[in-house]
């Protein structure tokens, strides 16, 4: 761990914070919904300011650091912020933040529920970006998995408790996988569960096979939330079931923790050098190109919006993991940096998918022909967003693909750049008929020579609440402000660019 | 050596004599019993927590009924281990004594419900004088006082459910008792003596190897039927499941544990762990039993309808994850079997006492009828979550962190494959806790049985099921608390 | 040849497993007690055979008797208790019996056994419980 | 088949417990682990350390108290038991069914009963009072009065024997066993030594031989009298099953 380490007590504040919803929730009278949801997305503000206070501290490169619990030595509870940490931290309070205020409008019944989950989770997640060491994570990272069923099985349809039910049992045999990876870890690894800047571990403690089953238990058990190829099998189904606030920060978040902790692992535990001596990114890299191909052919097939993003999803979380197994500087950077990326951009999808089944109750990529005209900034909003999952300039999809198309030139293995070029495509391909439907077909347009055959009026004055609209437009403007102003302090780059350099100099 | 040197013999002897003149409150006044047998059971907790502190991790409080020093006396011997488990008995016993009065008060009929507190203090004293004990005959009699009173209290409503039931476990308790006093005979006539810690030396020197193998095989019978390991477990989901809910969790939460402790007394403090010659082929055999509970219990307890059999099952479960921490020889395995032994004892006496509370306010005992039950008995419904998460092993509960220590135990004796069932254990235990939560919390009221408003239970019962949760959530999270020290005090025993 | 010199203890093991069989092959329950019994009967009769020494006297002072002759009074006292307890054991399973018997009508085990109503089932049933 | 299981079973553990037979120490050997360990001190040490002559007393009651308070209160569990089991009987229901023994009997035993029974309560009055110096002691003393209520019983019937040793006789006395030890034990605590201690530091040495003798005698009373209320009262439980059963059959 870097040397500036301060005891603190914000990072325990930012993950307790939360909880002041909940508090909120059941302390307010039952008629005052407004005030009580507001009041709670005003804890959700609370915790990002929380969390932005630490800002400067981190750009100094200070560490934040609190023990909570200690079971035995090497076992403890521990919160410490560094700078990966914190970069997580900062963009899942933020989207936090937008999903809230966009949750008032959207959800309408049994809000009570579903803000005290919302919550939680978000004190979880934090938790999970502040752990210091494995266990801590662990700990976080399975409350999590709890805390953000009920969010998936909200609406209580039988689809939802189906995909809530798979969800489950993807979860808790991950959960137990990783259980098995954190106890093989602690012995093979002396009892050595914290993070190190460039890894903990060596060949000095154990076997390769002994560190290879270490590092292939880690993958599998964060793989299922990170939906690596074979594992991916729950979020087809849990996002489309899941309310879209809830959806939102699934793809943005969740997924990401699983991501986060891979990187953790090959960062913070294994490090470079050693992952080099086992070759075990070899196998990341290989699993990180079929799912990036594969799941962008599935989203091809699909009609309906959210499980088009949800297999979109699938594909670019694994761009994180590509970017990681480079093991180059570039590629690493633009890995991480992706994590940010990738949840500004689906964050807003799925922010906008959620705005289109409120207005319009459709579901369908076939039924949303005009729809641009109804909810223009809407679309418009969406339109940026799969523009930058193409990787069109300026924005931060166009970064993410310039970093990882450096980084594997630099990793002498253009083959990658191929990988990336068919998968952008293939984004264009399932990215473009939606727009193409919303803004160049309208209903009627069909219609024979001679028949009414005008384009709708775009009808501003239309859209959704304003709870909904803002935070749609927000993040449609960081797509593209992240993308041109990238060195600006507090966006990503300023907090990778650190990492990557203390591991690739 | 103050005045606390007395306290363990007073612990186990105050409920023992105020069980006796329980009757003449009977005879007097029968409404006050409930709330006089609170008393004997408080003055042992209290006693208990004067002496936490007292004991340090790695030595013990010896103490000499009669003033006779042993081997020629008795010899009462609380170490860290046993203390800890004093207060867990006394604990457990306590809350689920506060439970009853209610609950017994409509499964008990009248004439009997001075007998059922009678019965249940000689069990709580019995269970404490044989944790304490450090001599081995006196072990088999504090075991048979428990057998009795358990025998007892399993048929104490008098249904013919009840009673088959209880003459079931009677038929397999009562040979197991008489192996066990073969087993003492035998040890006897090889060593000379009958005090533990004289038997671990005369045993070093002792040149009959095949009668002391032969005693610990009998020894490990005795007590595994008691402890209701896997193939002896026979008696266990019928007494578990009929017995009033108190005594199920005290079945469940003390008693298979409590025997599963003697027989790691036996194991270590007079087998002495390291004598392969003697121990090694039996505790083999035990810990493929063990696994084999694991496996079973899990997969049984997925396929029953009826909610206490269903926790009794899981019960067998865990006694194999107990045993497989005692077997694996290493001070975390240890660790983790004593302090599953806490947690374990926690939230299956949450879980049954949950099942009472529902029994008690609906009648309900099938899994099916527990949809949308949280509407009218959320507090109910959130402890039964709490202590089936510790169950299933899941952070940050007192169950995930034994789980953590049986399993890092197991790793390293090298043992990979019983690693695995644990694992495995842990997600049987999900699949049939969380069907159980997930019908409580997300399933639909289609039948209307559930009104919200309706009424949870009172609030004598649902404080100790409180208790009991936010305890499992407690030892989770404030394991430090413990565990170092039970850390020393295995390495101590190893 | 150090069993026929044994042959007490050899006899009670025998004892010992017969008592064990009649608990586990007999159906009738109060031939089941009967077993018990049997096997307990065993265990102190064993008991009381660890103490004996060639030539012993009963271990009473009185009399200034000799103390090196005298046989081992610790299993004698020991099995006191262990009398004690088996009386117990028996009261409380006839009394059990007799419960049964009431509720029931019949002392055959499998009979008792066979339906298991109540909706539990404890292992395959009741039978091969011993 | 089941049967040929146990079989199986039963014929494996009696070659297992029959190798153990003969591979144990050579009975009735003066130099067996048994005969050397402890008890030397016990043998030689009893009549000074316990003022009983009799060692097998001065091991119940004394070296090995504890393991006797511990059976006193199996017995009284049992008793607890069966009352959980069965309920207790009551006055009014047994002269409503039972007021004379079922068993047929002539007048030569009823006479001979009438006149053996305070004989042998008389014996076992000697049996419990003279555990200290000669065969027996409290226990031995209980069961025979035991033994002697089960010989009444069964010739004069319930209503006549528990007129004898009414109810509200036995109540009071069934703890009683489990009580003094209780008492004894925790003077000893007051006394200065610890729980169950005879020879009490606290009292001068001369005066110690006497207090030890007198605590023995109440132990044994106190044993005698709560072992005979309990088997009585178990007994008078299970009769007035039976007779209740043959009344409604």
């Amino acid at each position: 761990m870097p040397d500036k380490s301060a005891f603190s007590v914000i990072p325990l504040v930012a993950v307790l914070l939360p909880w002041f919803s909940l508090v909120v929730i059941t302390a307010s009278p039952k008629k005052a919904r407004g005030l009580r949801l507001w009041l709670c997305a005003l804890g959700a503000l609370a915790t990002f300011g929380v969390v932005l206070s630490l800002l400067p501290g981190i750009l100094d490169g200070n560490t934040y650091t609190i023990k909570l619990a200690s079971v035995v030595e090497g076992l403890e509870m521990r919160l410490t912020v560094d700078t990966l940490g914190y970069y997580f931290s900062l963009i899942l309070a933020f989207l936090w933040l937008l999903a809230t205020v966009y949750s008032i409008s959207y959800i309408d019944h049994k809000e009570n529920r579903f803000f005290v989950f919302m919550a939680l989770c978000e004190s979880f997640l934090i938790g999970c970006a502040f752990s210091a060491n494995m266990f801590t994570y662990f700990i976080f990272y399975e409350l999590m998995t709890f805390g953000s069923y009920p969010l998936i099985i909200h609406e209580e349809t039988a689809m939802a408790r189906r995909a809530g039910y798979k969800y489950l049992v993807y979860a808790i045999s991950a959960g137990t996988v990783l259980f098995f990876a954190i106890v093989a870890h602690y012995f093979w690894g002396d009892g050595q569960l914290g993070f190190g800047s460039y890894g903990v571990l060596s060949l000095e403690f154990a076997g390769r096979a002994a560190l290879m089953t270490v590092f292939f238990t880690y993958l599998a058990g964060f793989g299922v939330k990170a939906a690596i190829m074979p594992l991916h099998g729950w979020v087809p189904d849990a996002h489309p079931a899941a309310p879209s606030p809830a959806s939102a920060l699934l793809s943005g978040v969740i997924l990401k923790a699983g991501a986060f902790g891979i990187i953790r692992v090959c960062f913070n535990v294994f490090g470079v050098e050693l992952m080099r001596d086992l070759k075990v990114h070899v196998v990341m890299a290989v699993l990180a190109c079929i799912t990036i191909v594969v799941a962008s052919v599935f989203a091809l097939t699909q009609d309906n919006l959210k499980r088009r993003l949800a297999y979109s999803s699938i594909g670019q979380v694994s761009y994180i993991i590509l970017g990681l197994s480079m093991l180059s500087h570039d590629g690493a950077l633009g890995g991480v940096m992706h994590l940010t990326h990738h949840a500004l951009m689906k964050g807003c999808l799925f922010l906008c998918a959620g705005v289109i089944l409120v207005k319009t109750g459709k579901k369908n990529i076939s039924d949303m022909k005009g729809i641009g005209y109804k909810l223009p900034i809407t679309m418009i909003c969406f339109s940026v967003c799969a523009l930058a999952m193409m990787g069109t300039p300026p924005s931060v999809g166009f970064i993410t693909k310039w970093l990882l198309g450096s980084g594997s030139l630099e990793a002498g293995l253009p083959v990658y750049v191929i990988v990336l070029l068919v998968s952008a495509l293939l984004n264009a391909a399932y990215f473009l008929p939606i727009i193409y439907t919303a803004f160049f077909r309208w209903e009627g347009d069909e219609a024979e020579e001679g028949e009414e055959h005008h384009r709708p009026k775009l009808a501003f004055g239309k859209e959704a609440d304003h709870e909904m609209v803002v935070p749609i437009v927000i993040l449609a403007a960081l797509v593209v402000i992240v993308g041109i102003w990238v060195t600006v302090p507090g966006f990503p780059y300023s907090f990778v660019s650190k990492v990557v350099g203390i591991i690739f100099p | 050596m103050g005045a606390y040197r007395h306290f363990p013999i007073l612990m186990i002897t105050v409920p023992l004599v105020c069980a006796v003149l329980l009757p003449f409150l009977g005879y007097l006044r029968e409404r006050w019993v409930p709330r006089a047998a609170l008393v004997p059971l408080s003055v042992s907790t209290l006693l208990g927590l004067l002496l936490v502190g007292k004991i340090p991790a790695q030595g013990y409080l010896s103490y000499h009924l009669g003033g006779w020093e042993p081997p020629f006396g008795i010899e009462i011997r609380v170490d860290y281990i046993g203390l800890f488990l004093l207060l867990v008995v006394c604990g457990i016993s306590l809350l689920a004594m506060v439970f009853s009065p209610r609950y017994i008060g409509k499964e008990v009929s009248g004439g009997r419900l001075t007998a059922y507190y009678v019965l249940f203090l000689l069990m709580s004293g019995a269970m404490l004088g044989f944790v304490a004990t450090g001599d081995v005959f006196n072990l088999f009699v504090f075991m048979e006082i428990l057998a009795l009173t358990s025998y007892a209290l399993v048929a104490i409503t008098g249904n013919r459910n009840a009673v088959r039931a209880a003459f079931k476990y009677l038929l397999m308790g009562a040979p197991s008792s008489i192996m066990v006093l073969l087993a003492i005979g035998l040890l006897y006539s090889a060593t000379g003596s009958l005090n533990m810690a004289d038997l671990s030396a005369r045993i070093a020197e002792s040149g009959y190897t095949e009668v002391l193998v032969v005693s610990f095989i009998l020894f490990v019978i005795g007590f595994g039927v008691k402890a209701a390991l896997f193939p002896l477990h026979m008696w266990l989901p019928d007494a578990h499941s009929i017995a009033p809910s108190p005594i199920s969790a005290m079945l469940s939460g003390l008693l298979v544990e409590v025997s599963a402790f003697a027989l790691l007394r036996l194991t270590f403090s007079v087998f002495t762990a390291g004598n392969d010659a003697i121990i090694g082929g039996t505790s083999e055999a035990v810990s493929v039993f063990a696994a084999a509970a694991v496996l079973y219990g899990g997969i049984m307890a997925i396929m029953q309808k009826d909610l206490k059999v269903m926790i009794a099952y899981s019960t067998i479960s865990h006694i194999g994850y107990i045993f497989l921490g005692i077997t694996s020889f290493t001070k975390e395995g240890l660790a983790g079997a004593m302090y599953h032994m806490l947690d374990h004892g926690l939230a299956k006496a949450c879980l049954f006492l949950c099942a009472g509370c529902i029994i008690y306010v609906k009648g309900y005992r099938r899994i099916e009828d527990l949809k949308g039950a949280w509407r009218q008995m959320p507090w109910t419904c959130f402890a039964f979550s709490v202590a089936a998460i510790s169950v299933i092993g899941i952070p940050p509960t007192a169950g995930f962190i034994s789980k953590f220590y049986l399993i890092y135990g197991n790793f390293t004796a090298e043992r990979w494959p019983y690693a695995l069932v644990l694992l495995v254990g842990a997600i049987l235990a999900a699949v049939y806790c969380l069907r159980v939560i997930y019908y409580m919390f997300f399933q639909p009221d289609k039948r209307g049985a559930w009104e919200e408003g309706g009424g949870d239970a009172p609030a004598s019962m649902l404080a100790p099921v409180c208790l009991l949760a936010a305890g499992t959530l407690f030892f989770g999270v404030f394991s430090g608390l413990i565990i170092d020290s039970l850390l020393k005090a295995a390495a101590f025993l190893l | 040849m150090r069993l026929l010199h044994n042959y007490h203890y050899a006899a009670a093991m025998l004892l010992f497993c017969i008592g064990l069989y009649t608990v586990i092959a007999r159906r009738n329950i109060i031939k089941k007690l009967i077993g018990l019994n049997i096997m307990e009967t065993s265990v102190f009769f064993f008991y009381i055979s660890l103490g004996y020494l060639d030539g012993g006297i009963a271990p009473i002072r009185t009399g200034g008797a000799d103390p090196a002759r005298m046989v081992n009074p610790i299993p004698q006292a020991l099995i006191l208790t262990g009398i004690v307890v088996a009386v117990s054991v028996t009261a409380l399973a006839l009394s059990l019996v007799i419960l049964l018997y009431r509720q029931y009508g019949t002392l055959d085990v499998d009979r008792l056994y066979r339906d298991e109503d109540g909706g539990t089932h404890g292992g395959p049933s009741g039978e091969d419980a011993p | 088949m089941k049967n040929l299981l146990a079989l199986l079973f039963i014929i494996a553990l009696a070659a297992l417990l029959l190798y153990v037979a003969a591979n144990m120490p050579p009975m009735g050997d003066p130099d067996n682990p048994t005969a050397t360990h402890v008890i030397p001190r016990y043998l030689e040490g009893a009549e000074k350390e316990t003022h009983t002559e009799n060692v097998i007393t001065g091991i119940i009651l004394n070296y090995r108290g504890y393991d006797t308070m511990g059976e006193v209160t199996v017995i009284f569990s049992a008793l607890a038991a069966v009352l959980a089991v069965l309920g207790r009987e009551r006055r009014g229901r047994i002269h409503a069914y039972v007021d004379r023994s079922t068993v047929p009997s002539s007048v030569i035993v009823r006479t001979m009963v009438r006149f053996l029974v305070p004989l042998i309560v008389l014996f076992s009055v000697y049996t419990i009072l003279h555990g200290e110096i000669s065969p027996g002691g409290g226990f031995q003393g209980g069961a025979i009065i035991g033994g002697s209520m089960i010989v009444f019983t069964t010739i004069f019937g319930l209503y006549e024997s528990s007129r004898r040793i009414p109810q509200k006789v036995r109540f009071p006395l069934e703890g009683s066993a489990v009580v003094t030890f209780f008492l004894v034990g925790v003077l000893g605590m007051v006394g200065g030594g610890n729980f169950l201690t005879y020879a009490w530091p606290r009292v001068a040495a001369g005066l110690q031989p006497a207090l030890v003798t007198w605590l023995t005698v109440l132990v044994e009373i106190g044993i005698g009298l709560g072992g005979a209320m309990v088997l009585t009262s178990i007994l008078f439980c299970m009769i007035r099953e039976e007779e209740e059963i043959a009344v409604v059959a």
